[in-house]
This record gives structure tokens, C-alpha cells and sequence, in this order.
């Protein structure tokens, strides 16, 4: 069972790791912010989310698992009203 | 390299790197942000004396930690005061140039 | 677990690049941005050294409320077009100050590298005193702060109190009593008053816990005021509150409360516990939290009244 | 060293020294301006009253009084003590914040028909805080309670530079803030050092360890750095004169009477209490050094001021200087050095008395006369006697003429010079006095001279009174008895009586 669980977090941080390596890719190699921005937010978001989704099986007891889902969602939430302010402030600067 | 080492070459590389910018930086929001460089520099050197203090069970010295945090409080707050003078500064002169050398001559020869 | 060293040098080598960058970079902001960064890696380095405690405070000051107060004072700026100065230095008194800024930095590292070893400590006694009569806090620095080193916390809560004092100093007289400016001008985006109100509720209630929890695990007085001063910040920002007269009773009453609490549990506590500063038997943890309640709303009011600076007499209601 | 009890019987009249102007800034900040003055007017006396009984609880014990905060001794707590040289500063403070404070009434009082003054608030709040970092430095026991009382000090001294908003203030603050940041943090360096060393920051706990190692002569040098920087010794002065020229009279009698000497007093603490096991000779030749040059950049910058206040200022520099003769001259256990720390004290208090005598005189004549040019004070000493009285007898201390404090300040000094065979420190000593001579000729001479001087505004006969009363203390030091010296000597590392 705890081979089996080890094998689970093994393979979701290292699915996050490689979203949040292929988004740092992307915002060092696309052309403009915006491209920049779209990359950023896939990677924080969904790399993010396998990490935790990988570190929930070895949380100590259901309180930090909650915490970690909190933590996520926190970021998701900043995250997307982040670059939605940073959206609008490009946009703003192109008209 | 064990950690609190590399911490405490992190804290003097800080240290110097604030304050070439403390002298080198003719704008004051540099230098303030040069003097915050130092001040982390300093926290950092306090971190690692107590992180090698650990004992007794504890994995750090608590008072040197507490100390880091007293002394940061009192880095923001002479922050807040200093970005306060330098905005009324710019809006009561227009010009933030504080050259201390330069002030200096000029009050050396005759003042007003 | 042959990567921790790999990873703490490459966190080492990040922080100082950003540092360098903060220094080096030509422009203002640029350089305000990347400070800002650097505090959040700063926190990264804390948690390496066993200080989760410091690792919050510098997360939520040196990454977030001096990000604030230094973005905004360099967006008025900007708007004042006050954001170039005189001419830098010549290139000999660069050279000068990086031989003197190398030399300090390199006697410090070995100053650093050489200290003796074992490392004197004063951790046993601060765990005698833990485990002694009349204590009951799980985490070690809230003692220290709070216990054996009072005077040093409720003395630098009065230099928040000055700093306050000495920021509304500089306004204009006409101005006295008004509020500050706001810290955002314009009308704010859907998304950023989205945030704001989402966020900032959650916020509030994981500073209170930090505040709650810091008697016996990391967190803290300082630690949770600076999360709720943060969260008002953001409401702030987002124009859903704005910040209180200078003049006003409630206010001036919210800013001394936590100072003048200490100092009057440590007053009481010469006739109650035979010291000033001392607290009486059995009732140290209700007291101490008793204390810490109030520091937590001096420090939640004290931090966004500095960062919205001097009253502004053209913003009055 | 014989070993301290944490607490000694009056102890507490130390933590009640520092809490008395604590709890007046809180109070004052919740009751606005008006109760603000009302609040630090009625605590001096009170004030006065704590440091004199400090001083009759040192003298009938003869040795220094203690108190362990929290009833926690060193090295997890904190202690505070008292010496005679603590006793004889608490009530220097005491007096010169009292002169400052009922001389300012005229100036920052809240005025009728408002609920509250921006320059009323400010003033009345910074000057009790300075009263009470001023206290905590002059008993603190622990270097960073030490620190926090530094920055105590800088916060409530650099917003009183700039009270009156004008741009060349708000630089003056400004940059004297930013000189002070680095003072503070330097010697927050050379204080992590010697935690990480010896781990504790206790004076006597690190006076029995320390120990002359090259970690030591580090954190030395960068905690002295520190403090140099706030004491505006040469080379670090150039914050000085600018923010002390600026400030309202009131406020430039504190900054240049008592706030400089806060951080001088640590750096007294530091090498004569704290690393007393460090050899001396090479360390009190620097200071020395930097002292002379002091004195003579800082008199000959004087010398060219067109302006009263600036003058005044830059004679701080200079007067600055003397006090670190004090390291060459009270070093070690040897007989001269009770003469050489005889001096340096007695340098500090007759500093302190006739620069702030000095400086509400000068308030006075830029109120009366609408402003400070020496040019333009043809005949003012006749129309304004007692005040160019004050500056007179003021500069006679300044000068080091006999019967003046600095007279018996300088005198010290010079034997203590020739008894230990540094006669090279007289040189500067002796030179400093002639050039003090030449830059209170320029005040003295024009306001003598015929001419008719323009008044403004005749000032209140008390306002000059308190001013002159300063000045008639710096000159009644002269007759200071032995038991005074001998009080001084209570507490001092080597002092006769103490282990060497």
C-alpha cells in the first residue's frame, strides 16, 4: 500500500515539476507578455495542483491535507486575478 | 558546505553588495533599498549564529531568533519613515538629489 | 537526500543574483521588483535555517508589505517624474567603494567561517526557563519575545508608534487630521475588488491563527498583525476600504493599545509577581496572549497607516 | 571583577525612569497635542526628581545599582544598571529636557480654535521619546536592548529636523536618517558577532570573556563604526551640521546637547566596559586622531559660517572631537586615567549644558532680530543684554576659559596628557581653544559694536532666562568638589577598589 502511494506522489510531483519547467520554458523563450503570462499561469496552476496533489497521501493527518488544498487554491485565486490585472494593463497599453 | 555556512557567506555577500550600493546609488530610494540589503545581511549573520546554537533539543538558539525579529520590524519601520521624506521631498522640491558630498561643499562655503 | 545541497547552493546563488540585480539594475522599479522578489527567496533561506518564524515574518514584510510600500512610493514618483537624480558617482569612487564594500564582505566571511565551535547558546536556558514554574509556551522565540526579553519587544512597538508619528510629521499643517491618500488612485479593476474580497477575509483568519497558534508552534504577534495589515491593504488597494482619519480617537486608540497594554501587564506585574515584567504564577499563557492580542492590532493598524503615509487634506471625505 | 547582584535595593527607579517618558508618549498619542504638552511639561519635574534619587542611591551604596527585568538575570534576561557616570547623565538629561521643553512653549503650543498641531504633536511626543532612549542608554546592560534604545533615539530625533517642512530640512532629516540606518546596523553586525562568540550580550558577562581575538577587533570595529556615524565624529559629521542648523532652537538644544552624547556614552560602554581585555593603545590612537581632526575641521568650519546657527553647529563638530581624547587619556588602570575620564565626563556635561544654553540663545536672536546672519547683528548685544550674555558665557566654556566646565574639562585632560607622557594630545586640546576663541569673537564682536539693531520681536524675559540659566551651569562645573569626581569613579572598570 505504501509502495503504491509512494508511486502515486512520485509520479504527481514529478507531472508538476515538469508543468512548472515546460511554463518557465515558456516565459523565458515566448515573444510577448502576453504569451509569457498564458504559459506562467498553466504552469503555476495545474503544476501546482499535482504537486499537491502528490505530497496529499503524505500529509500527516487530514488537517494538513487541507491545508496544502487551501494553499492551492489560494494561489489559483491570486493567480488568475494576477493576470488578469497584468492582462488589462497590457491591453490598456497596446490601445 | 553544510547550510548555516552558506547562509552566513550569503549574509556577508549581502552585506557587501548593499553596501557598495549605499555609497555607489545617488537616489535615496536606492540607497534605502541598498541599506535593506545590508540590514537582511545582518539578520542572515544572526540566523546562523543561531542555527549553530542549536541545542537542548531545540533546533536553533530562540534568542538570537527573536532579535532577528524585533530587528526586522525596526528595518521596516525605518523604511516606511525614510520613503516618507523622500516622496515629500520630491513633491516639496522636485529634486531627490542627496549627495552628501555635494550638500557638503555647499555647506562648507557659506550657507544661504 | 544528496539534492538538499545542490538545491540550498542554487537557492544561495539565486538570492544573491537577485541581489546583485536589485543593486546593478538601471531603472528604479526594476530594481523595487526585483527587491521584492528577494524577499520572498529570503523566506526560502529561513526555512533552511530552522527559522520558520523569521521565514513568516520576512515573507509577509519583506516580500509583502515593503513590496507595497516601496511599488507605491516608486509609482508617486514616477508621477512626480522624480525618479532620476544627479549624476552616480565617477568610475574611481565606484572602484573605491567596491574595493571597501569586497574587503567588509570578504572579513565577514571569514569572520563567519571561523566562528568557534561548539556554538555558545543560550538555548538550554531558555528551555530550563520553558520547563520552569509559570511558563506554558510551546514556542521557544514567542517566550523570548514576550517573557525574557519584554522590554526589547513593548520598547520596539513604541518605535512603530515614532515611525508613525515621524511619517504623518511630514504632511502638510492644513492637511492635519485629514486621512492619507489612497494607495491606489484610480477606480479599481473587477478582478483586483474580486480578490480583494475573497482574499481578504481568508486572509484575516490565517492571521489570527498564526497569532493564535504562535504561543506553541512557529507564528506570532508580529507575524499575524502583519497578515491582517496586509489583508486591509488589499481591501485598500481595491478601494472596498479606506484608510481612517489621522485625528481619529479610534484609530490613535488602536495604534497605542498594544505598547501600552505591555506596559501596563509589566507595571502590574511588580506588585503581582515581585518584578516588573514578570508574570505571576499560573496565569503567564492567558497573559501573555492577552497582550499579544492587542500587539497584533497595533502592528494590523501601524503597517498600512506607514505605508499610506502623511494625511493628504485633498482626499478628505 | 566582583560579581553584581541582579538586583540591588532602588533598583527599580531605573525601569520607572524609562517607562515614566514611555507611558507620557503613549498618553500623549491617544489625548492629542494639547494634553501632550501638558503631559511632558508635568513629567520633567518628576523626571528630575527619579534621576536624583538614582544618584543619592549610587552615592549612599558606592557602587552601581541593578535591576533584572522580569526578575530573569542575565544572560536569558535583561538588566539595567546604574554607575556614577549613569547617575550624573540621567540628570543632565533630566535638566536640559526640562530647559528645552518650557522654553519650546511659546513655539509649539496648540494654538486656539484647532484640536490639534501637527508641530505641537510631533514635538511634544519626540521629545519625551529621546528622554527615554537617552535614559535606557545611560542604564542599559544589554547591547541589544542598547540597540533598540538607538533606534528609539534616531526615530524621535530625525522627525524634529524636519518640523517645519521646508525642503532643505526634510534633506537634512533625510539624510541624517540615512547616516543613523547605517550607524544602526553596523553595530547590529559587531552585536550578532559577539553573540555568535561568546553567546551573550550582557556587559559584565562579556567583560569577564572577552578575550583579544581578531573576531573581537571585528565586531569592535564595526559597532564603534556604528556609533561614530551617529556621533558625528570626523570623517561621518556631514549630517550634522545641516540637520542640527535646521531644527527649531528647542529641538537643536536636545540633538546637539544630548542626542550626539547617547551614542557617544555607548561607545564609552563599549570599550571601557565591554572590552576592557582588549589592549588599547592602537584603538585610543585612532580615536584620538579622528578626535583632533575633528577639532580642527570642525573649529574652522565655524570660523567661515555666515550664519549664528550654523556656526553653532559646526562648533559641534569641533567639541564633538574632544570627547574622544577621552580613549587615549582614560585607558587602562593607571594613575592618570581617573584624571583622563574626570575630563571626558566633565567634557560631555559642560558640552552638554553650554551647547544647548547656546543654541535656545540663538533661537532667541533669529525670533528677535528675524534672522540669524552674523553680519547683520550691529548692536544686537544691547538690545537683547541677557541673551548675548548667554552666548558669551557659553563660549567662554566652549573656549575652555577658566571658571568654565570646559575650562576644568580641558584642564583634566592636559594633565592627564602630561602625566601619562601623551603630550601630543595637548596640541589639539590647546589649539581647539584658540580657534573656539576666534569663532566666538565673530558672534561677540558685531552684536558689541555700535550700530542699531532692528527688533522684531522682543522675546519673553523667562525664554531668556532659562537659556541663561543653562549657561550659568556650565559655568558653576568649574567649581565641581572632589566628592563629584570621586562619584564619577563609582562603577568604573579599574577604578581604585575594583580588581584591575
Amino acid at each position: 500500500m505504501s509502495v503504491l502511494a509512494d508511486l502515486f506522489s512520485l509520479a504527481a510531483v514529478g507531472a508538476g515539476v515538469f508543468f512548472f519547467i515546460a511554463g518557465t520554458a515558456g516565459l523565458l523563450r515566448f515573444p510577448d507578455s502576453l504569451t509569457r503570462l498564458h504559459a506562467l499561469s498553466k504552469a503555476d496552476n495545474l503544476g501546482l495542483g499535482l504537486v499537491v496533489l502528490g505530497l496529499i497521501p503524505r500529509a500527516e493527518n487530514p488537517l494538513a491535507a487541507l491545508k496544502l488544498v487551501v494553499v492551492w487554491a489560494l494561489v489559483l485565486l491570486s493567480g488568475a486575478s494576477t493576470a488578469q490585472l497584468i492582462g488589462r494593463v497590457l491591453r490598456r497599453g497596446r490601445e | 558546505m553544510n547550510p548555516s555556512l552558506l547562509a552566513g557567506l550569503v549574509g556577508a555577500a549581502l552585506v557587501g553588495l548593499g553596501l557598495y550600493g549605499l555609497i555607489a546609488h545617488p537616489h535615496p530610494l536606492r540607497k534605502l533599498l541598498a541599506f535593506n540589503l545590508v540590514g537582511s545581511g545582518v539578520f542572515l549573520v544572526f540566523g546562523v549564529v543561531a542555527r549553530r546554537g542549536a541545542a537542548a533539543g531545540y533546533a536553533f538558539d530562540p534568542v538570537p531568533q527573536a532579535m532577528v525579529i524585533t530587528g526586522i520590524v525596526v528595518a521596516f519601520a525605518a523604511s516606511a519613515l525614510a520613503v516618507a521624506l523622500i516622496l515629500r521631498l520630491a513633491v516639496a522640491g522636485g529634486d531627490v538629489s542627496l549627495d552628501p558630498q555635494a550638500s557638503g561643499r555647499r555647506d562648507d562655503g557659506e550657507a544661504e | 537526500m544528496s539534492v538538499l545541497p545542490l538545491l540550498d547552493i542554487g537557492l544561495a546563488l539565486l538570492v544573491v543574483a537577485v541581489a546583485a540585480w536589485t543593486i546593478a539594475a538601471r531603472n528604479l522599479f526594476a530594481s523595487v521588483l526585483g527587491y521584492v522578489a528577494y524577499g520572498l527567496l529570503l523566506a526560502l533561506v529561513w526555512v533552511r535555517l530552522h527559522a520558520p518564524d523569521i521565514a513568516l515574518t520576512e515573507a509577509a514584510v519583506g516580500g509583502g508589505v515593503t513590496g507595497v510600500l516601496l511599488v507605491t512610493a516608486g509609482k508617486r514618483l514616477d508621477a512626480l517624474k522624480a525618479t532620476r537624480s544627479g549624476a552616480g558617482p565617477g568610475l574611481r569612487e565606484r572602484i573605491v567603494a567596491g574595493a571597501l564594500s569586497a574587503l567588509v564582505a570578504g572579513a565577514l566571511a571569514f569572520v563567519v567561517a571561523s566562528l568557534p565551535t561548539p556554538a555558545p547558546s543560550l538555548a538550554p536556558q531558555a528551555a530550563a526557563a520553558a520547563a520552569g514554574p509559570g511558563a506554558g509556551l510551546g514556542n521557544p522565540i514567542t517566550a523570548v519575545l514576550i517573557s525574557y526579553r519584554a522590554f526589547d519587544t513593548m520598547l520596539e512597538k513604541i518605535v512603530l508608534l515614532l515611525a508613525v508619528l515621524g511619517i504623518w510629521s511630514v504632511g502638510a499643517d492644513d492637511a492635519w487630521g485629514s486621512a492619507p491618500a489612497p494607495l491606489r488612485r484610480a477606480r479599481p479593476d473587477g478582478a483586483m475588488v474580486l480578490l480583494a474580497r475573497i482574499l481578504a477575509p481568508i486572509g484575516a483568519l490565517i492571521g489570527v491563527h498564526i497569532f493564535w497558534v504562535g504561543a506553541d508552534a512557529p507564528g506570532g504577534a508580529f507575524q499575524g498583525g502583519a497578515l491582517l495589515a496586509a489583508m486591509w491593504m488589499v481591501a485598500m488597494m481595491a478601494r472596498l476600504l479606506e484608510a481612517p482619519r489621522i485625528g481619529s480617537r479610534a484609530l490613535r486608540l488602536a495604534l497605542i493599545s498594544g505598547p501600552a497594554v505591555f506596559l501596563t501587564v509589566g507595571l502590574a506585574g511588580n506588585i503581582l509577581a515581585g518584578s516588573f515584567f514578570a508574570f505571576p504564577p499560573g496565569f503567564a499563557k492567558p497573559l501573555i496572549l492577552f497582550i499579544e492580542a492587542f500587539m497584533v492590532l497595533s502592528v494590523a493598524v501601524a503597517l498600512p497607516m506607514m505605508v499610506a503615509g502623511p494625511p493628504d487634506g485633498e482626499s478628505k471625505p | 571583577m566582583i560579581a553584581q547582584p541582579a538586583t540591588t535595593p532602588g533598583g527599580f527607579l531605573l525601569v520607572l525612569a524609562v517607562l515614566l517618558p514611555a507611558a507620557g508618549t503613549l498618553f500623549s498619542f491617544a489625548l492629542g497635542s494639547r494634553a501632550a504638552e501638558k503631559i511632558a511639561l508635568g513629567l520633567t519635574p518628576v523626571g528630575f526628581f527619579l534621576a536624583c534619587l538614582v544618584a543619592m542611591k549610587v552615592a549612599a551604596a558606592g557602587a552601581p545599582i541593578a535591576y533584572a527585568i522580569g526578575g530573569l538575570p542575565p544572560p536569558l534576561g535583561i538588566a539595567l544598571r546604574a554607575d556614577g557616570v549613569s547617575a550624573v547623565m540621567m540628570v543632565t538629561a533630566s535638566i536640559i529636557v526640562a530647559a528645552a521643553a518650557f522654553y519650546a512653549r511659546a513655539k509649539f503650543a496648540t494654538p486656539d480654535g484647532v484640536e490639534e498641531s501637527r508641530g505641537a504633536l510631533t514635538f511634544w511626543i519626540m521629545i519625551q521619546a529621546i528622554w527615554a532612549a537617552l535614559n535606557l542608554i545611560f542604564v542599559g546592560g544589554d547591547l541589544f536592548n542598547l540597540y533598540v534604545a538607538l533606534e528609539l533615539l534616531t526615530f524621535a530625533a530625525v522627525p524634529l529636523v524636519c518640523i517645519d517642512g521646508r525642503p532643505e530640512t526634510l534633506a537634512a532629516a533625510l539624510r541624517y536618517l540615512l547616516f543613523a540606518l547605517f550607524g544602526s546596523v553596523s553595530y547590529l553586525l559587531g552585536v550578532a558577532l559577539l553573540y555568535g562568540l561568546y553567546g551573550t550580550l550582557d556587559i559584565s558577562l562579556l567583560a569577564q570573556r572577552v578575550g583579544a581575538a581578531p573576531m573581537v577587533w571585528t565586531a569592535a570595529a564595526l559597532m564603534t563604526a556604528g556609533l561614530l556615524a551617529k556621533t558625528a565624529l570626523f570623517p561621518l559629521h556631514l549630517w550634522l551640521p545641516p540637520a542640527h542648523a535646521n531644527a527649531p532652537a528647542a529641538a537643536s538644544a536636545v540633538l546637539s546637547g544630548l542626542v550626539v552624547k547617547g551614542s557617544f556614552f555607548l561607545a564609552l560602554r563599549l570599550w571601557f566596559y565591554v572590552l576592557p581585555a582588549l589592549p588599547t593603545a592602537a584603538p585610543g590612537a585612532v580615536l584620538g586622531a579622528l578626535g583632533a581632526l575633528a577639532v580642527i575641521f570642525g573649529s574652522v568650519l565655524a570660523l567661515r559660517q555666515a550664519r549664528l546657527k550654523l556656526l553653532v553647529a559646526y562648533s559641534t563638530v569641533a567639541q564633538i572631537g574632544y570627547l574622544f581624547f577621552v580613549f587615549p587619556l582614560a585607558a587602562g588602570a593607571h594613575v592618570w586615567s581617573p584624571l583622563g575620564w574626570s575630563g571626558g565626563v566633565m567634557q560631555i556635561l559642560a558640552h552638554a549644558f553650554a551647547k544647548a544654553a547656546m543654541f535656545l540663545a540663538a533661537g532667541l536672536v533669529a525670533e528677535a532680530l528675524g534672522h540669524d546672519r552674523i553680519a547683520g547683528f550691529r548692536g544686537a548685544a544691547r538690545a537683547l543684554p541677557l541673551t548675548f550674555l548667554t552666548l558669551g558665557l557659553g563660549g567662554l566654556s566652549l573656549m575652555g576659559l577658566p571658571p568654565t566646565g570646559g575650562f576644568e574639562a580641558k584642564w583634566l585632560m592636559l594633565r592627564a596628557a602630561a602625566a601619562s607622557g601623551q603630550w601630543i594630545w595637548s596640541l589639539p586640546i590647546l589649539g581647539g581653544g584658540l580657534l573656539a576663541g576666534g569663532y566666538v569673537y565673530r558672534i561677540l564682536a558685531p552684536a558689541l559694536a555700535d550700530g542699531e539693531a532692528a527688533i522684531q520681536a522682543r522675546p519673553e524675559r523667562s525664554r531668556e532666562a532659562i537659556a541663561l540659566g543653562l549657561a550659568v551651569i556650565a559655568l558653576a562645573l568649574a567649581f565641581a568638589p572632589q566628592g563629584f569626581f570621586d562619584f564619577l569613579e563609582i562603577g568604573r572598570p579599574f577604578a581604585s577598589g575594583s580588581a584591575p
